[in-house]
């Protein structure tokens, strides 16, 4: 194994860092996230706005079409951030819309959404379908040519976002291969869109039905370069999931501590009982080498061979970090951990997504086993 | 009553089963309770509370209780059967499992004549509902630091403070109270007082409690200057502590005496197995994950061993060296095992693991997930996990205490 | 799964645990078992001949050949308790090489040998290859007919106290198909046998060189039963080592238990510390579980499909449990456990023989898994 | 010195290189100790010691310390160049641990003029090998606690009492000693004194200990009214503990200022991954078990996190939370870790997992059961595992003490 292992921190990463964790924690505070559960839109689109306004949604987006033009090694720390505050919003649906169009789009598509993206309108992505398989390529929606048009059909799941969104960017069979296409989505069929209950509360997620939508020829992706382009939004994907769980992991490690610092059992503050110090204390170590997992995928991104390698295990071992932390924290909150009201319910329903999407650590692990050995 | 004749079990057993067949309700089109803690709804309460006196009625609960105060005066026997008639045809759980696993028993045991004829019937028919008032929200673990107070006025007692995961509180007529009658004893057990509460006076309210689940099921009961009748101790003024341990090993099954049925359907582990072979993970039937495979025989095992421990603690040769090490070992297992197995049953299901009740395309309507997160009242309620190791630590290793 | 496990105990097995538990304890204190390990032969013949007269060679084999007619669930209590002394002797191997001649021996050689086994004389096995399958029937030594006798070739290893032994049951491919051969040991050319040097310093293991070894052509067993008689002798041999695994487990948690209960650190009892603490129950809690499926197996042994499945759980939950244990036992023994002086080390070892020979956890739970669904 | 040029260091580089290539010698035919701590024949020592004499005069360790008392005078990037080097071309292990990690930076920081040029150039040139004397047998984990008596008589103090896990006190002329000159202090704490102890002087007497691998390595020392000059106490009377702690934090690497080199390899990661391709476990190149695979990934997972945290912790914002947490948790990483690999090893290799260092037939001549067992050094020593657990969750998370 190469011990020549890097992690570089730009200064951009660093600004960023800063604001999104000042930001996140002034618009999301817990009383807040609980009040957007309740809500249809799962966010307030004021603060969406003002995301927008920072240039968040451009952050990975070239100039020229009207990004910042930095990388996915920057939006690592907003998101991070945004999950330490359980916060809402399409930002990641948005960001990986967008990463598709760039690895696969042609240039017209690219110049009509790129910059509308940027601008705060909503883009998101249906890639996976009800065989669940982890696999994007394995597309059993198809896309058929009929009178110069694209008729599709088939069905997608975990369609984030999707009722915010202008955009899908839909993965589809084409003659036997896969292909990517855009739809908009004031041209769905009423009913193509039913919104799916998941245990994390704080996320929309959908399920669309393809069958009776019909998309024009130039909605097409490049399909020379569909299979890289799934390649590439899987990865980002996965990143950002270990972007999510890291944070969630950050914060629920706290919320945790605070408890055993202040709960007293037995005439003794419980933290004092090593039964739960120790566990967390493995949370916390668990939480920290994910984490470096993470800034190690983030500042190697991209890169042949050894940028899959970080995404998959940071995606390994901060979605196991989250989850183990996030089931200690119920327990170690005893009784009050069985209320909806105690917090640890809202970390370890967000770790049954950051866990499940794109793969969990067993398959990870797998993945990794095939690269590695 | 002991020598029962295994003839008249027999026809017993045919017509338990003959009852049960024909009667276990079919499958509401809402989702039934899978524990006597998980009652969140008017409808499902209702549902419960007319199955446990249908029961009761034909004489499979209560069969081994006194005749005289309402039971069916049989031997122990012929309840095992009706009880393991009911598993059998698979009908839901009894509702009142307070009443039948607690109060009822411990009535039987130290109760008055008065209270006896007073409660038992009540009990069983699930006419009177029954709740626990042990925990209290800054005392979860520590039992023997309640706070409530019970102070003797005339032929009362009034009743201050709050008690918390008070199951069935809503609907509950009578609690079983731990209350301090002498704040100022020297040792702080002997402070404490049990009671036979009743919930429908002035002064005590309860407000419900949303689990993690997002259902409700639990409530916090808060008692201002309610005035209970002083006849409703039982055991005497300052011996609550003993009387609440007695309770507790009702509960335990280590004294016997509940009246039968169950309070609780542990989802059978062939369902886990089923879910195994047929849930998509990868695109494949989970089951044929190699490390998929290898944890759900770690489960099965001690899915199994669990029976078997039973099985060896009733062999005396074989638990001689720590008579205690199989009995006070097995909650701890058993919930722990049903945290895991469900976590396990999520993970089968690949990205759907992220699904939850509600969803249509949700495996088996979520009830994984559901279940899952419901199974930490097992690993938390009733002493968590941390205190049995330490129970086992100490009552059975003989180590120091913490 | 079915709830009706079965879990009897015969009178017979209730009176071996009794006599064996004074028995072992009464010949095989530590002392006396740290003295063996410096000794070649690895135990005391005396005490071997005192074994002999309470009968137990012969326990599972018919009165006709001179033992005593129960079945290897009677063995498993004195293996259970031999092993819970860590006491040396070739009592499994002989037991192991009675159980090949029952289940797949000639007449012949039955009537020959059984009974100067039940009498104290000393026969093994020797199964394992250098390739390491724990699958019994991969089988690369051979047998050759030439001149009416049979010419071997091939390597086995762990060919348990060989050096004791008058007879080595060996398997060995003849006209490509699994076979058992009986080697009297006096043939053996010199430096056909090698002590190995394995981790549980309590064991003598020996490394058989086949070439050059020629035996009669009746020294063959039934060839016609030979798969069943391997598949019969490898369940025999799990069942045991689940004893073994759950006799030492007992004791290791015991000893260190002890070491809790006296032991100080920071002015206090360092079983009052959690950390400590609650993994000894786990480990108490495991053992116990094993223990369990031991005696489930050892009732239900021989069972078509039930005596499968409930060995290889009780091998895989027993050696599992050992290993757990002894390594636990090890580091809470602090500095005293790195130390050879401190017996926890013992046990260990004897965990790498009881969990790596004959299929660890995994390994068994993949049979498991093939078995139950 | 701070401000080396690139070009000095390529040149130093390259005759580092050039150096270690022509001098690092081939493996004799004996087993080489992997840590300083395995040390345990003579063979071994003498072996070691001429290893390390080399490296020294060839100016690759101590390259950074003071030229007066027979450092090299360089800039410290010098000295991490050359054991980079060192490492790259898979030298032995320098014998002289404590002199060079722990005694040589002590004397270094806190020593008088007397003491500097009396020690550091025979703990670079391993001359005089040096030992620590910190735990004692019955206060292992509890340094503060330690018993053995420092008396001052004269121009001495008169040492009586045990010292145990004395690595090298077999062949050490000196020994770093924490002995306990005020028994009536009110802190125990302040009892303590620190000495650079000879221990060749009458009254001291070292006997080996066979570790659990069967192998010698310690030694357990006895004082008995053994004579040491008062000129050996370094830091003052009463002020010991404090100098044990910043000595246990030149160990942590947290204080910098140990002359180079490395007294521990750790066996590459990428030679368990090649044992997994070579090892048959059942059959099959352990590599193809799923099982094997999920466990060698997920150990390869935590190697490189540590790695990682090694890089991120001196990146500022990336550690504002909790600046602490990399550093504190580090060791008990690397030694949980460390144990886990070796376990894993064994159970790639199927039966012959079974095996012990000696068998010719065991891979790679049974070292993985060996380092297995000698895992358990890291896992104990210097703060057990569940110390360190202790230390994170109270320095760390402000947890309350246990």
């Amino acid at each position: 194994m190469e011990r020549n292992v890097t992690l570089t921190f730009s200064e951009e990463q660093a600004e960023l860092l800063e604001v999104a964790q000042n930001f996140c924690r002034d618009k999301s505070p817990v009383p807040t996230v609980r009040k957007l559960i309740e809500d249809d839109l799962g966010y307030d689109p004021a603060v969406w706005e003002e995301m927008v306004a920072l240039g968040w949604l451009g952050i990975a987006v070239p100039e020229e079409f009207g990004g910042v033009g930095l990388s996915m090694a920057e939006v690592v720390p907003v998101v991070e951030q945004m999950s330490r505050r359980l916060m809402g919003g399409p930002f990641v649906p948005a960001t990986l819309a967008a990463q598709a169009l760039i690895a696969g789009g042609t240039e017209k598509q690219k110049s009509a959404i790129l910059p509308e993206i940027c601008a705060g309108k909503v883009a998101t992505l249906a890639l996976t379908e009800p065989h669940a398989d982890w696999n994007l390529t394995h597309i059993e929606a198809k896309a058929v040519e009929e009178g110069g048009k694209l008729k599709l059909s088939g069905t997608k799941i975990f369609v984030v976002d999707a009722a915010s969104a202008e955009w899908i960017v839909a993965s589809v069979s084409k003659d036997g291969a896969p292909a990517l296409v855009i739809i908009e989505k004031s041209t769905l069929p009423e009913g193509a869109l039913r919104r799916e209950v998941v245990a994390d509360e704080t996320r929309r997620s959908f399920r669309l039905e393809l069958d009776g939508v019909t998309v024009p020829a130039d909605a097409l992706l490049d399909v020379s370069r569909a299979k890289e382009t799934l390649d590439h939004i899987d990865l980002a994907a996965s990143l950002l999931l270990s972007a999510e769980a890291c944070g969630a992991a950050a914060s629920c490690v706290d919320y945790t501590v605070e408890y055993l610092q202040t709960r007293k059992q037995f005439g003794k503050l419980i933290g004092s009982y090593q039964s739960l110090k120790h566990p967390t204390v493995d949370a916390l170590v668990a939480y920290e080498m994910a984490r470096s997992h993470l800034y190690n995928a983030a500042c190697t991104f991209g890169q042949q061979g050894e940028g899959e390698i970080a995404v998959r295990m940071a995606k390994s071992e901060a979605s196991d970090a989250l989850s183990f932390a996030a089931d200690r924290a119920i327990q170690f909150h005893g009784g009050f951990g069985f209320t909806y009201e105690c917090d640890a319910q809202l970390y370890r329903r967000r770790s049954m997504w950051c866990e499940y999407l794109h793969g969990d650590g067993p398959y990870q692990r797998a993945k990794l086993a095939d690269l590695l050995f | 009553m002991s020598d029962v004749s295994q003839k008249e079990l027999d026809e017993f057993r045919a017509g338990a089963r003959a009852w049960f067949a024909e009667n276990v309700p079919s499958e509401p089109d809402f989702m039934l309770p899978l524990t006597f803690m998980e009652v969140g709804t008017q409808e499902q309460f209702d549902f419960l509370r007319d199955w446990q006196r249908k029961c009761y009625e034909a004489g499979y609960l209560g069969a081994a209780w006194p005749k005289e105060y309402g039971g069916g005066g049989l031997a122990q026997a012929f309840q095992d059967v009706a009880t393991q008639e009911m598993h059998r045809a698979g009908g839901p759980i009894m509702l009142n499992a307070i009443g039948i696993n607690w109060a009822g028993p411990l009535i039987l045991d130290m109760g008055s004549e008065e209270q006896r004829k007073a409660y038992i019937k009540g009990i069983l028919s699930a006419e009177d509902i029954w709740c626990q008032g042990f925990s209290e929200p800054d005392h979860g673990s520590d039992l023997g630091n309640a706070q409530t107070r019970a102070v003797r006025d005339g032929d009362d007692y009034v009743i201050n403070g709050s008690k918390i995961w008070t199951t069935q509180g809503n609907y509950a007529k009578y609690m079983i109270l731990l209350a301090r009658t002498d704040p100022d004893a020297p040792r702080k057990y002997d402070g404490l007082s049990f009671f036979l509460a009743p919930m429908t006076v002035p002064g005590v309210e309860t407000v419900p409690i949303k689990k993690l689940t997002g259902e409700y099921g639990f409530t916090q009961t808060f008692f201002t200057d309610a005035r209970i009748p002083a006849t409703s101790l039982i055991g005497g003024e300052g011996k609550g502590w003993a009387v609440a341990m007695r309770t507790l090993e009702y509960e335990r099954g280590a004294r016997g005496g509940q009246a039968g049925g169950y309070v609780t359907v542990y989802p059978d582990v062939g369902e886990v197995v089923e879910l195994a072979k047929r849930a998509l993970r990868n695109g494949h039937p989970a089951c044929e994950d190699p490390i998929i495979r290898d944890k759900l025989v770690k489960l099965l095992a001690t899915y199994r061993g669990l029976q078997l421990n039973g099985k060896r603690s009733r062999i005396a040769p074989l638990v001689q060296d720590k008579p205690m090490s199989l009995p006070l070992s097995s909650k701890l297992i058993a919930t722990e095992f049903y945290r895991e197995i469900n976590q396990l049953a999520m993970a089968m299901q690949g990205p759907r693991g992220a699904y939850y009740v509600g969803e249509p395309e949700a495996y088996d309507e979520g009830i994984w997930q559901r279940s899952y997160l419901n199974a930490f009242s097992g690993t938390i309620g009733g002493g968590t996990s941390q205190i049995q190791h330490n129970i086992i630590g100490e009552h059975v290793l003989g180590l120091p205490k913490s």
